[in-house]
């Protein structure tokens, strides 16, 4: 079992053609994933090869979702079309969009996230590495190779953090159940909350992993969250707690405004409500493996 | 991207928010030919992207020309948190005085994921003061986004915040404007504090703040044009060009490192285990993807800009990309730049193993965990001290 | 029993000082209609009175919504500040919204609608005469004199022709559950299956009228919906069968743009779905009493 | 309200919409002056607002200034389907001929309640008759109200039609300004019919449709402004000031009711009864609430300046207003317009009979039911014809 991605995953590549697009397309194809299709405006008609299968090119998502019935769209385009893009997998009907996207102003994702909760249209991101489900289906960047299947469910607002902590509890043996980069935007889709209490109805994930970072009060709320609803053991790490007042630590998200957002709040918060707080990220895996036993 | 004080004014004011009548000067002679040219009392204004000039000694009246000139000469050089004073903002006092002060804003409330207006009469002082004190004296409205501002919201405000009756329509004018200036300038900030009421009984923006989400420029090219290049170091603008995000810090020990959460994590474990050596992180620096030889050699040129830098940490994770192939990045780097300083490199991800090989080969240290780099690090800082 | 608005009904005027709110507020608090407060900004602290009752007046629904738990609102405001009258009743979390304003531009009409569906409130209008409950509340302009308790439920996109059937139904002593005035806009609030379904599942509605007239397809849609789901026997009369294309008779929504809206077309499928279709209005009350017997 | 070709291309014109150059004469020598400074050939086109001007022979081509002149003279004054043409619009032909005719509106949806883009490669052409002929010809997309037209969408458009890949970029901007137009102005219908891919491989709009919702036009003086006032008879023009709804028919029973769906019922029931005689109702006509002396007045004067009319119904449903109110107001401006055609009056509602008391008194034919009323007033037109 998993959340979100899986083997029933039918994806589409938005910009499948662009240098990117087309770089990780073909890593997602060759991990094993379900690639039905991709598209990019003007370029209908062509094909994209690549682990020795071909998938079609579409102008719109609407005829690619009509030819093809994909229920999840990955989203490689640049930013100033990226939220374009978001809408036009919406209106077309996708259930999970995944947009990877970094440097979306943050206004237009205000009414973007508004149109989706509308149509009640699940997104993660922007500027996230997307999932991956272990032996399944990679819907985004993380790198195959890292992960293994297992029971342990991971949700970051990070990147390479998240790679880090995936590599130990691999090389530890321990596999996952599915990775989620929820991205550091200050808005953004899917939050941990969302993700908690997906991993919390997963039969197979025993325990969760959330790794979080200044900024916001996500986590806050998560630990409130936790505390009433997850069962499961839940390990957690914050990032930024040298980072200064004011200064944005390279996400949009990531800033510490006045008194709020700080790591001393995140982490008191996430402690009260019974989540083991590790000092260091390489902690984590040894605290999972811990509690494995 | 902050605005200066007259930016966000001028920016207000094209939205019908009215602001006293003004210009910017850069030398006292200036100053004093515009207290000239606006007749009467007006008020000398330190120009720098911070909160707290006032308490700093950057905000002064004058009543004459004379006076505005001696004022702009005390300010014009001064020092405010770090930031040179180069330009004076010379307004018009408010016309008949001021009867009263008033707090409004606009900004972005992530948990609500809106828009949000917020009002409250207790302006002129710190809000995030009144915030904590007496809370209750704030008012927020949430804007929806398929609604945008109503009339019933300013209402709202002007009603809870018991402003005159007569003064509600104008009211309304400037809460609409204040939120059309910050939606069509992609702000995630414009405030008005205080917005007054003159003793002639009009109100008027005397001060502005505005803050522009840098996502958005490449929509806004005036925009871009207001930054102010006076602000940044040579540095921070050598890695804006080259995309690179990093922000100088105090500590000794220079991070170098892919991903902004992981060179977040990897000044905490650096602080974490120099802390009580005194050493800290000297920077946050995210080289992005990748890790190209071009891309290192120009962090290491930013990390090593600061002279307080006695070791420098480099942690990659590799992904997509391959440990070794970053491990030859490094070292391809390493040979334009000769650094002086010792440096420790951690390597994790895909062919970690082999990377770390490639540079213990060229006699680099390395580490496997980021625990181990960040001590190796602050060791090799304090053997620097003691040489 | 009734529909929409009764005994339970907690209303809110807005625009309960201008001449028509304040003359209708009179009305309706003569016929019992529970009105708690009106709204006029700028008119806070006054007191509305009435019926030797005194009602507050707030400057805002979200006030007036705070001091009273009203949970219906009348909107009697003029065309340019009327959606934002509906917007202010809707963010304050007023549950059904009546508005009486014509002249409402429709692409503003479209706007707020799409707003009102996504949080799930019900508005009646505009350009309408609002709704009537006999014998429990009158919310609008219906005169309250017409009408008597009974069971037979009323809804209608006219307003004097409305009058009219309610008038022959009570003089043939045949009794109203509920008389709605939907209005005859093109985009407005509940629609006829709206409607339809509530009288279908009240209890004390053993038949209903249904009052069309030429202009879009909101009574074929009613008709396909009647042929499925609605027992109750319908009555029903289409208004415009002598209008010319291409000229709006008066109401907004009433015109014959090319082949479309025609009341040829709305007879025929109503007749198709069982309805039996008056060719007078003045047949509408001896076809209702004909079925009483 | 409908506005003129060249009103409509303007306005498209003013959002990016590219159109051909020309302007609007008056006069033959007027359109040769514009033909002149146009130079080359151009259209001269007879501006009514209605469809199908060129079967009835109002556009025509002219190759020179004096064909122009010509061709103006011969549509200058032509009736149109009862438009009489006051106003040419001399275009510039589309350079290099068409190759291509394309179907482009924005038009409101009801069903759906949103905003609709048609687009049909089978331009040039009625647009109905393809949708009932070939609708599958006829491709839509819907407007999201939070969201506004998307490039995606035009994408869709241009892809279904099969419209060349390098005019896709022009095609988005004239569709996202023909809606932006749309919502900016308030229309309820914007059309290019045809939108032409000229031989120089470019799009342009060469004819233009647009329907402003007048409910809107408070908020656009500019647009009241272009309403034609040759097109509005003088009654039709009285009753837009007076605020009372009147369309003028071909029948020669004259209306007056409040409200307007009992306006048309009152007319279908004339119709019901008078069919076989030939008589049919004279106009719609709503007196709106409350049927005061002046405004029953003014409606009288209305419909008697129609010389067919033979006999009046009179149809007030007293609901607020009381019957014997709404009686004496009748008696009152009879007395001041002393008609001289026969007179039916029905009222019902409160003190309805009372009011038909008042009126009986005063010798008025009165009556109680609607079928009662049109009877009587079919049989006082049968016995004025024949008188």
């Amino acid at each position: 079992m998993s959340i979100l991605v899986n083997k029933d995953t039918r994806l589409l590549v938005q910009g499948i053609t662009g240098r990117e697009g087309s770089f990780h397309t073909t890593q997602m194809m060759e991990y094993g994933t379900n690639v039905v299709g991709g598209v990019t405006p003007g370029k209908g008609g062509q094909w994209f090869e690549a682990a020795g299968q071909r998938v079609p090119v579409f102008d719109t998502v609407k005829m690619a979702k009509e030819a093809t019935d994909a229920n999840t769209s990955l989203i490689f385009v640049p930013a100033r079309f990226a939220v374009d893009a978001i809408y036009e997998a919406a209106d077309a009907g996708i259930e999970l969009i995944v947009c990877l996207t970094e440097h979306i102003p943050v206004l237009d994702m205000i009414d973007a996230r508004a149109y989706l909760d509308t149509k009640g249209i699940n997104l993660i991101g922007p500027n996230c590495p997307g999932l991956l489900t272990p032996g399944e289906a990679k819907v985004g960047i993380i790198p195959g190779s890292i992960a293994i299947p297992g029971n342990v469910g991971v949700v970051s607002k990070s990147g390479t953090l998240t790679y880090e902590v995936i590599d130990a509890l691999t090389k530890m043996g321990i596999g996952q159940t599915t990775c989620i980069g929820i991205g550091g935007d200050p808005i953004a889709g899917l939050s941990f909350i969302e993700i908690l209490a997906l991993f919390e109805d997963d039969p197979d994930t025993d325990q969760i992993v959330m790794i979080g970072e200044i900024g916001g009060n996500a986590e806050e709320q998560a630990a409130a969250y936790i505390a009433q609803y997850v069962t499961k053991p839940v390990t957690s790490f914050i990032a930024g707690r040298t980072a200064p007042p004011g200064k944005r630590m390279g996400h949009a998200g990531a800033i510490i405004e006045g008194k709020a957002g700080t790591a001393e709040s995140k982490m008191a918060a996430l402690t009260a409500a019974g989540v083991t707080v590790a000092e260091n990220p390489d902690e984590i895996a040894r605290i999972v493996a811990e509690r494995m036993n | 991207m902050n605005l200066h004080e007259y930016q966000a004014k001028r920016l207000f004011a094209e939205h019908g928010v009215p602001i006293p009548q003004g210009d910017v000067a850069t030398t006292p002679a200036e100053a004093r030919e515009i207290a000239r040219d606006l007749g009467g009392r007006v008020v000398v204004k330190a120009q720098v992207p911070i909160g707290g000039r006032g308490k700093a000694g950057g905000i002064k009246l004058a009543n004459t020309p004379d006076e505005a000139e001696e004022r702009a000469a005390e300010i014009l050089g001064m020092d405010i948190k770090g930031f040179t004073v180069r330009k004076v903002l010379i307004d018009q006092q408010a016309p008949g005085g001021i009867d009263q002060e008033i707090y409004l804003a606009v900004l972005i409330d992530r948990a609500a994921r809106k828009s949000m207006i917020m009002g409250s009469a207790e302006g002129g002082m710190d809000i995030e003061e009144v915030n904590e004190k007496t809370p209750e004296k704030i008012f927020k409205v949430h804007v929806e986004p398929a609604v945008g501002v109503r009339g019933y919201q300013s209402t709202y405000l002007a009603s809870a915040m018991n402003l005159p009756r007569e003064l509600w329509r104008d009211f309304h004018k400037i809460v609409a404007g204040l939120y059309e200036c910050f939606k069509a300038d992609d702000a995630s900030l414009t405030e008005i504090n205080p917005l007054v009421i003159t003793g002639e009984g009009k109100l008027m923006a005397l001060d502005g703040k505005m803050t522009i989400d840098d996502n958005s420029l490449y929509r806004h090219p005036r925009l871009g044009e207001m930054r102010d290049l006076d602000e940044e170091t040579d540095a921070e603008k050598e890695a804006r060009l080259s995309g690179i995000n990093f922000i100088q810090l105090d500590g000794n020990i220079g991070c170098m490192v892919n991903g902004a959460g992981l060179a977040m994590a990897t000044m905490d474990v650096v602080k974490n285990y120099g802390d009580e050596y005194g050493c800290g992180p000297a920077n946050f620096l995210d080289i992005g993807g990748g890790a190209k030889a071009e891309q290192v050699a120009t962090a290491l040129r930013l990390i090593l800009s600061d002279s307080n830098v006695e070791a420098v940490l480099i942690n990659i994770f590799g992904g997509i990309t391959r440990g070794d192939i970053v491990a030859e990045g490094i070292l391809e780097a390493l040979n334009q730049i000769q650094p002086d300083v010792p440096m420790v490199v951690r390597l994790a991800g895909t062919n970690a193993a082999e990377g770390r090989a490639i540079l213990a080969e060229a006699n680099m240290e390395t580490a496997v965990t980021l625990s181990d780099a960040a001590q190796k690090a602050v060791a090799a800082a304090r053997g620097g001290a003691s040489a």
